[in-house]
């Protein structure tokens, strides 16, 4: 890998981390560039084979499709696993399943990291806070800005160093990594994604009844033809005849409550 | 619903709006996470409405600087709510400073809960497999490109959409949001169930772990997995191994931590056997 | 086609045009014989060629099976594109596609003459009037009989002559056309049911939220191997769950109301 | 139920179900659409039920002359409950003029709307369409065949039913039909859903729309239909067609002709720059 | 068959009859040995031909699935099809086909036998009776383990005898059946399990509209690649979605139906 | 919930529950059902509590004499509760005889009703055709060992627990399930339609019926079954049969046995003509 690529590479790691504005900030950046599918194609354009670089972004993406961090609570980080397991894999010659296995151990590595920018970022606040005292709009931007500044340095720089001088490293690693410690990175990464997804139902399940839907949207994409979006069609389905059955009739019992019972309708 | 004599023009929220969408996440910190942030897309607001009394200026600034977090995208309702009560209040309406405080703090919850599940746990999984699935065959750019166009175009309309929303609507999306209980109940238990089972179809063809182990007697050869699993049911592992980590997770309040490295053990194990 | 061969047609024509008593009334008429599917069956023995004809009609079934006529709001006249379509295209040497590419535009010039019939038919209920005013329950009859008869002579002769008399252009008409022009009628042809659908669920629909269960229809035929019928007993399963969760209650609602709580546990 | 001396024979009503079913339409026009053929119906019966009273006679042809409109299969009902008035009132009962017409009236309005939907619109398209797949590969005379015989036995009998029930049950029809209205809304919401979902499935596979345009570069050949649309769902592009068809005539008020003609204009659009 | 095979037999047969209390009683018993498709890997054992015997037992136990006996009424004899129609039909060197020619009369004719037994054991409750007024435990267990000899005699005996004499019979039989004959077996085989079927969903039946739910569970599974596992998690979805939605309501009624409001928050 | 001062130890329960896992149904006969049983189990339990009254126990082995009848296996709920309320009467708390026998009484009926329809035709039905897909197609003995380890575990097990639990929620156990009857309703109608469905599936596995028979003219052969019943919908003739012998069966009130005669003649008519 070329100087200048690992530079470019660091770049776009920097635009795809969490705190980036450039591009319609958390939208356009983490959620975004900052998706391993998104990243594979980058890197691929970079490092000069597309095709091996999107198949690569897809694999690593289904380790982390599922994931969510609720109230900054990050149980793996993307980042490195996109912009630095991905084009290490590619330098070595090796494609999805070689991005995987660097995927799996840099993404629990890159947690310390994410939480070192984490910590260190609360110094702003502080910044903004005399600022605030004192009326000082300029101030506040100054410190907004300013915080872009350690992120940039720690993601583009991780990265890139990374990539430059891991590539030699990962490359006799990977081609000296036996079969069996290949197979097993993609075992767990088969397995892994099951983290985000029981995150995600954590999160969503109002009551403890309703993990019922989720096993019956795993039964339903298995044993049909349905697309991802014809299921979600048809949940839309279920849940609108589900709200309507039982909501109805919430309004008809209202009818009867009349006097009193105005607090009734809590639910 | 819009103020007659609004001190802010157009060009003021449009303005706000775009510094949101932009900078929102831009100085996250575990001490105030997206706190800054606001307060700096609140201070040209602010400058212009206490253009001449300083020391609430201030104030605004301060209150504004506090802790506050919420899924960014879909909580682009609460600045445009906050702005028009700063508006209301400087143009000497009955807005009391603890009403924008609490009246942010109380939506920020709600509308991290359903935007962390629905947003990047819903909508943006049902993009990412619709995509994987243009490309993972044979590396065609298509998928990754897809997801960008469909992606940005959608999350960027919809927070350009929510900040005026919640401008226009004012102290009254709140009110509508937390009074309307019936129907806020409504829209969040069908989401919900629209996210959950979602949720299950993506899983479903995500998270993998199937048997190779062959049980071998003189000639016969019997595939534990296509003989046993997959009679019981195609998939039965991988939603036993997604249920119990949520079931750990939930019940026996594992970390998350914890149960990545449960799994990777158990792989370890299960490959170093030869099972799977 | 022979002169004979034109009679017949035009025959059947008029036996399935909306208002022929013959067969059943409405029911063996314009909803049995008027259906291109049985047009193109019955064209087919009469051209002595069935195996074209009932592809001929299939197809052009398609494109009006979703086809309703609120309060005689005819949206396009099935009778010219069964009657007039099929039998062009069979005697040009074509089938299927060449009698789609007929059928749309003569469904769109057939309409005048179907408002043109219910106009001037509104003469006989007049002459019907008269009747019931003198207590002629003979010219009661007669006035019915009599409106019979403009059907008759405008549908049976208008099928009869175009397809007598239209056979060669039609024929050079075909031969001739640009395959552009016949993809063209392919393309609009399988487009334009959806006027029919459209038609159908502005017509059913009671609720507005209920158009999710269209399309939850629209999808479990996709992604499985249901045939209709099936679907329909899904439906009938769907519809049944929803009614009962819902309407159960209110029976047990109505029950509150009153002020004796023993009927409260109606189940 | 049945009146104990009652004037009309079991022959008479044999009769008139005949008369109704042959020439229900037969009269059909805009200003009156069923009312003569209705009236031809009643006649003999009238003639009886009146046989000494010419004058009663009189009015009653000429109230059943009116304008008379419901979908003609399941409305067979009507005229039934319409006999069985007549002979009520005709045996000295209270039953008035105005209480005939407007029985009639009140329900050929709920008939024409359930019967264009279910019968027209749902039963047929079902036998239609599987009818057709029985002869669409090879012109098999058996789908149209199967049609005529289901249909013609399923719906002559149905009216033959529905036209005695509705005199055996009499004006009693009419009113459990509109005071049972919570078992009356049972029964019509589950045939709207049972019909709605039907149609969309028979619609799925009648309405099509497909894109032929292949992007190529270099050696490379993207077909766009199967590359994106049926990856996100197969039947996307018509199902948005049918959605989009609806709206325009529900929400935009469009007539189906205008629905017609943008149509038949998209599609030579799209046939001319190659795209379809 | 050798005459040990045939004893053999005849032992497990009457381990797999109803009053069999030694394999966890009637759970290991009847409900386990008893049933065809574990008959028929006993008796491949036994006959020396697993790969025939599982197969028969499959193919039996299609006949029966859904059978049960709702207060000891037995509608088909499962313990002569499975453990003597299996054994003939092998010993005959025929097998599934084979064997369900033999159990579809078999089943019938052992319900005499069923009935017989279920008839002379009311002699013992009287002996227990006995016991009882005397307080004489002893004698209740005496009566109770005494219970266990005629069903021993009687279905280990009769399985045993049948098939040791019945096996040239049953081979003559079954190499000289005419194949229209072994066709209306087979026919008849696939038939009978409806049997079965109407008996559980009539006693399954709460409210009559239910019964489309029956017809739900069948089109899902013709419809789809669902294994009965996955129509299983599917239908406890379902049931749940009503449940809840009908459910919820009761509540709030229940709630009104109290004087006090303040238990109106129940969920 | 436990009595404070049991007379029984944990070994007289765990004992006891053996002996009805092992006998529930062993002395069953059409006089008492399961009666002798149920009081073989108890006598241990009664001797003990009854050591020092020997007419108690003497009437208490009388009491359990009787007619019993449930689904043996969910049943044993009912001992375990019987068992709880005897150590009560023992001990001297207000426990009736009456009561005794009513709440055996009162139980064994609903659980008969659901065990059956639960436990045999829907639990097992589920095990045995997975199991029967296991082996059909090779005659692996992997289908019968995968039914017998899971079968007998879990329903054991089961059987283990209720009765346990039958012991330690004693009367109360009774009660909650008559007087909560919002729940058990719930329940019961859950689990009713829950069966209905995998009932509905299982059956359409299992029963199958076609039509052999080919029209044939000239060059032409039609087959029946492929051309119409299937275009109609696969399995169709197998759906209507099954709920033809339900409907003569709960309708037209056959017995079972003319029902299988019924269908035994059928066939021999169809294979005769030649049609199936
Ligand atoms: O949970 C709400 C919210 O918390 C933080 O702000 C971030 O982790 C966001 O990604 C998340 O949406
Ligand atoms: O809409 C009710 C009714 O109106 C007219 O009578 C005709 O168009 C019928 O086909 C239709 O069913
Ligand atoms: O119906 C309840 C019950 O009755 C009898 O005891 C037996 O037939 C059992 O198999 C059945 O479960």
């Amino acid at each position: 890998m070329s100087f200048l690529q690992a530079l470019l590479i660091g770049l776009f790691a920097y635009l795809g981390s969490k705190r980036t504005p450039w591009v319609f900030g958390v939208t356009g950046g983490w959620n975004m560039i900052g998706r391993p599918l998104v990243a594979g194609l980058i890197i691929g354009v970079i490092l000069g084979d597309v095709r091996s670089g999107v198949i690569a972004g897809a694999m690593v993406q289904a380790l982390f499709i599922g994931q969510i961090t609720p109230g900054g609570a990050m149980p793996a980080d993307v980042n490195w696993a996109s912009y630095i397991g991905i084009p290490l894999a590619l330098a070595a010659g090796g494609t999805g399943e070689q991005a995987v296995a660097l995927a799996v151990p840099l993404s629990m590595l890159g947690l310390g990291l994410f939480n070192f920018i984490m910590t260190i970022n609360a110094y702003f606040p502080h910044m903004g806070d005399r600022a605030a005292e004192k009326g000082d709009g300029a101030g506040i931007r100054r410190a907004t800005y300013l915080t872009v500044i350690p992120s940039f340095i720690l993601r583009a720089g991780s990265a890139m160093l990374i990539c430059y001088l891991g590539a030699p490293l990962a490359e006799s690693l990977i081609n000296n990594m036996p079969t069996q410690v290949l197979h097993f990175f993609a075992v767990a990464g088969r397995m892994l994604p099951a983290v985000g997804f029981a995150m995600l139902i954590k999160q969503s399940l109002s009551q403890k009844w309703m993990i019922i839907l989720f096993l019956m949207g795993w039964i339903i994409i298995g044993a049909t033809n349905m697309t991802v979006t014809a299921l979600a069609i048809l949940a839309a389905g279920i849940a609108a005849l589900f709200v309507m059955a039982k909501g109805e009739t919430k309004v008809v019992t209202a009818g009867t409550q009349t006097d009193e019972e105005d607090d009734c309708y809590e639910e | 619903m819009k103020n007659k004599n609004a001190i802010l023009s157009r060009k003021d929220i449009n303005k706000a709006a775009w510094s949101y969408i932009f900078f929102s996440q831009a100085t996250q910190n575990f001490e105030r996470m997206m706190g800054l942030a606001f307060c700096y897309v609140m201070e040209p607001i602010l400058k212009k409405l206490y253009a001449d009394k300083p020391e609430e200026y201030k104030k605004a600034l301060q209150r504004h600087m506090q802790f506050f977090n919420t899924e960014p995208q879909l909580g682009a309702l609460i600045p445009g709510i906050t702005i028009a009560m700063e508006e209301a209040r400087a143009q000497g309406e009955d807005v009391s400073e603890e009403l924008i405080v609490n009246t942010k703090n109380a939506l920020m919850g709600p509308f991290a809960g359903i935007g962390d599940s629905m947003i990047i746990g819903t909508y943006s999984p049902i993009l990412l497999s619709i995509a994987m699935s243009m490309c993972l065959e044979d590396g065609n750019p298509i998928g990754p490109l897809f997801f960008c166009v469909v992606w940005l175009t959608t999350i960027v309309g919809m927070q350009w959409y929510l900040f005026h929303k919640g401008y226009s609507m004012g102290i009254g999306a709140a009110n509508t949001f937390f009074t309307n209980k019936e129907l806020a109940d409504k829209i969040t238990t069908g989401l919900t169930m629209l996210g959950l089972i979602v949720i299950g179809g993506v899983a479903s063809t995500t998270v993998r772990a199937g048997v190779i182990y062959k049980f071998v007697s003189g000639e016969m050869s019997i595939s534990i997995q296509e003989r046993i699993f997959d009679k019981i049911m195609p998939g039965i592992l991988p939603l036993l191994l997604t249920i119990g980590a949520w079931y750990l997770m939930d019940k026996k309040k594992w970390k998350t931590t914890q149960i990545i490295l449960g799994i990777t053990v158990l792989a370890a194990i299960m490959v170093f056997l030869g099972i799977m």
